[in-house]
């Protein structure tokens, strides 16, 4: 691949984030509705239950919109690409998926994020809600383990997002909703690769370089610089990099059932998905560790970046009824 | 400052932001996720906006206002910039300033701001972010109150002190912030965000009162 | 782009199919099983109906296994990387599909899967399995009007699988069903565009070359040249190209409500998707057709090119309810 | 012929479709979907797992396996070489040759098969696609015939016979298969199945008998 600027099917780069949203909302109109232009809630909410906010900055799509829905997320606040929302968006998040019981903000581990989430979790107090968060903190490859609290959020937003959602819907108070969310996340971890780069709308260029031949592990959702450089290498040997470093990450495996998730980064074809997928379990049967749930396709994308991410979580009984339990967002069912 | 004068000196800045988007996504790229530049492109815009949309209104009334524009983009440097204007604004507001502007003014103005700033994202200066400009434009600005400088030579040094500030980061390793997992690797290229401060502070300067 | 290789997460280039069923079916465990190794069969399937076979080439995932389960199809016969199934293969899928009430085949209009599913329904028939077969010729690019039959079938596969199949899962006779195929078949057009090139695994090269800010109008599924190649456009005059092309073919738009489908076809972003969503949504809403059922998303693809089709189905009220039967497959839930 | 001398011609076949992979793959890619030259080194492949799977066995049996293998790739070029093989099979089969081998024989083998593939794919010669090599190999064998040539001479007349049937295929308009509907479009390229037949028919005359 050459440096060359990306191809894309849009209209004036700066409009892109407010068309596709509006493109999301229309489409799906059965599932979910607007609060405001870049909060989207979802169709008939619960009621008397504790709320469930997510979100972050755009780029990532069907992240963050395509996870609200019954069961899952009742709002989303949606940043600019790769920029977080900022505090007002949120808020108005909060406000929508308040019901009286308080809400959950659950969002990847970033700077910015952490700021916006945190002054509107700020403003929302002062109006009386409360509110508690959850930062996922999956990869492994974005800090050692001693650092863990440090980590990036990548896929394994999406198990965070589907036990907490499960758990508001069941009636669960915040600090059991709360509670869930942190044991679905200290249960997830997850390591990516890079193929090629992505191209933020109008910077002009990919974000970053790769030579051809050349991949890149580690690498984050945003196209942040990974752990190790490398030449392209056969599938199933990714897979073992990949599912070696998250077991080596482990200490306690408990009964050694997990759920296998193989997030696509956009460009990389469903046909190699399947076989990373194929290649990441056989090696963590290989690792003693049984698969016994398997999600398979794009969660949360780096726009058009090829690539893909492995994320194993380790179940117990209470954590698998959670990600059992019904949802019927765009893009996660059950 | 008249307002009149603080309009073009922030025009002067979103100019200076939009005409380095693509260095600036350039930059971001290196550690970071290469969005700096269409992020503070979409702050300038914003500000023009506030701008166009407040023909009127005292000094710390138009700031407040930018400091809206500029945290509605959100990322990183969003709630940064909000932060330290918001911080501005109530430094210029109480209590009420003597004179039209002065360089002990401009001082509180960006220690209000580094406080802010430190106090929100808890990084310090060395950790490679927009503090290692403003910093060193505290320090100068102390400097032109202690040796009576005018306001224009002032905001020269600030401005100065700004990009020596920015360029210093290059050898820096990133303990906040997006690129403050990559230990090593972040070192080589300068801070993003110090580098469109270190702009925005040269556009400001530019301008004579 | 240039034409380098394209980066993929395979193993040998040659298992890459089998290796990506395998794991597909390993994934999907809950809702497909292998009955040959080219050969995915729905779990528990319903006895007493029409069975429904799908099939074609592989480098489409989802498609078509992604369609197997309740509601749609029974089995799906899998070919080498845009390649038929044999006739043997798609003979063993029959059989799975066959519960003594006859099979519908359905299947793009490609020269090799008409001769393999032809000669397929000889074998079946000399066993006594009554087979009739639908060949989707969706794609208004593919063929002038007055050759309409002559068109390749696209990414309105989707809709004739699902409108076939919920016919079937009521208990329609073969005759009706294929009456429903052929119906939903009529009312469906698509037209595509693509923005980069796909690879065959082993090929060693990108099929077609596009110049950098270059698209083709009009290209095939597989690569297969289009009508217009031109320089790259805004997202919402490309969306107009594709559906003032689709409007133009349709004599009788009867109540003018229509589903409209829009196909990534792998490398493109969501973002892109929805932006040309609600491209292709406005430019229909102009032509004064209402949009009643949307899909985004890939649905079948061409490996990692870059690009999107869209697809429009004129609905009355006996193919909207078939749409929106319940279906439980991988890749569509209703 | 032997079926000795049969099995090294075959092996001699799938050795030139497997070195002209990438050469096929960029001829299909022309008016296609690129995958010619991948399909056929999958069914070289096959062909050559057929072929060790069988040690014993008649010609015509030969024949049979090699067609089922050929089929086994699918796609369009799988069933065209399925029902020419079989066509052929069935020649050899009924009567029972007379004499090892001669020109008749040959001949009646290439009818058949040209009638097979018209038969299965509805295509005939000037429709660019593996008729326009076969049918010139007929042609080439009927003056082979009434000429008198040997084997080896009527083998290497028809090899050049189809050689120059493919090349014929790039001045033509494809009214067959997938690049049927590309109109003036599929003209420039030789047509990929016609081209790898004529690979197919050289490797076979290269061998003498
Ligand atoms: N905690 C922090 N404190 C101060 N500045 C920070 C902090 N985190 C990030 N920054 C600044 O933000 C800049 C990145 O801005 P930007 O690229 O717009 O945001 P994002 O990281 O969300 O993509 C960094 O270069 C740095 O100067
Ligand atoms: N109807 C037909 N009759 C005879 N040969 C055909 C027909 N359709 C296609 N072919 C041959 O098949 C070749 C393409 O083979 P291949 O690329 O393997 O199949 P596919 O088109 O399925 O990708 C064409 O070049 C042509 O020679
Ligand atoms: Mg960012
Ligand atoms: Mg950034
Ligand atoms: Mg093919
Ligand atoms: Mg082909």
């Amino acid at each position: 691949m050459n440096a060359t600027a990306y191809k894309k099917l849009i209209n004036d780069p700066f409009d892109a984030v407010d068309e596709a949203i509006e493109g999301f909302v229309a489409a799906h109109s059965d599932v979910v509705a607007f609060a405001e232009p870049r909060v989207v809630v979802r169709r008939g909410p619960g009621s008397d239950k504790v709320g469930l906010v997510i979100g972050g900055g755009s780029g990532h799509e069907p992240a963050f919109v395509g996870y609200v829905g019954a069961g899952i997320a009742d709002a989303a606040a949606c940043g600019n690409i790769f920029a977080s929302p900022p505090p007002n968006v949120v808020l108005a998040a909060i406000k929508a998926a308040d019901h009286g019981r308080g809400v959950l903000m659950a969002y990847g581990n970033y700077a910015g994020d952490v700021m916006n989430f945190g002054l509107a979790a700020q403003l929302a107090a002062a109006e009386g809600i409360e509110v508690r968060e959850i930062r996922v903190t999956d990869d492994v490859a974005s800090a050692p383990k001693r650092d863990a609290a440090k980590r990036r959020g990548i896929a394994g937003d999406i198990i965070v997002f589907k036990c907490a959602g499960a758990a508001a819907e069941q009636g669960l108070s915040l600090a059991d909703v709360e509670r869930i969310a942190v044991k679905a996340n200290s249960a997830t971890r997850s390591m990516g690769v890079a193929l090629s780069a992505c191209e933020v709308p109008g910077a002009g260029r990919p974000t970053f370089e790769l030579g051809d031949g050349e991949i890149e592990i580690g690498m984050g959702v945003h196209g942040e610089p990974g752990i190790m450089r490398g030449p392209l290498r056969p599938a199933d040997e990714v897979a073992k990099i990949l599912v070696d470093a998250i077991l080596a990450d482990i200490d306690d495996r408990g009964r050694g059932d997990v759920a296998l998730l193989v997030n696509g980064l956009g460009a990389t074809a469903y046909l190699d998905q399947y076989i990373l997928y194929r290649g990441a379990r056989r090696a963590l049967e290989a690792g003693g560790v049984h698969v016994v749930r398997s999600f398979v396709g794009e969660f949360i994308t780096s726009l058009e970046m090829a690539g893909a991410s492995v994320t194993v979580t380790l179940l117990d009984d209470e954590l698998l009824s959670y990600l059992d339990a019904p949802a019927s967002s765009v893009r996660f069912t059950a | 400052m008249t307002t009149q004068l603080l309009r073009a000196r922030i025009l002067a800045a979103a100019d200076a932001v939009e005409a380095s988007r693509d260095e600036l996504c350039r930059l971001d790229a290196g550690a970071g996720d290469g969005d700096h530049g269409v992020t503070m492109a979409l702050a300038a815009r914003a500000v023009r906006q506030a701008l166009a949309a407040s023909p009127e209104g005292s000094g710390p009334e138009l700031i407040t206002k930018i400091a809206m524009a500029m945290g509605s983009v959100g990322g990183a440097i969003g709630p940064i910039y909000a932060s330290g204007l918001l911080a501005i604004a109530g430094t210029l507001r109480a209590p009420p300033p003597e004179q039209p502007s002065n360089v002990a003014e401009l001082l509180a103005c960006a220690e209000a701001a580094e406080n802010a700033i430190s106090g929100i994202g808890h990084a310090k200066p060395g950790d490679k972010t927009v503090l290692d400009a403003l910093h060193p434009v505290v320090l100068a600005l102390r400097e032109a109150q202690s040796s009576g400088l005018g306001i224009d030579h002032a905001l020269g040094a600030a401005a100065a002190a700004a990009r020596e500030g920015a360029e210093s980061t290059s050898a820096m390793i990133a303990s906040a912030g997006r690129a403050s997992r990559l230990g090593e690797r972040s070192r080589g290229l300068p801070d993003p965000g110090a580098s469109s401060f270190a702009l925005i502070m040269g556009a400001l300067a530019t301008l004579s009162s």
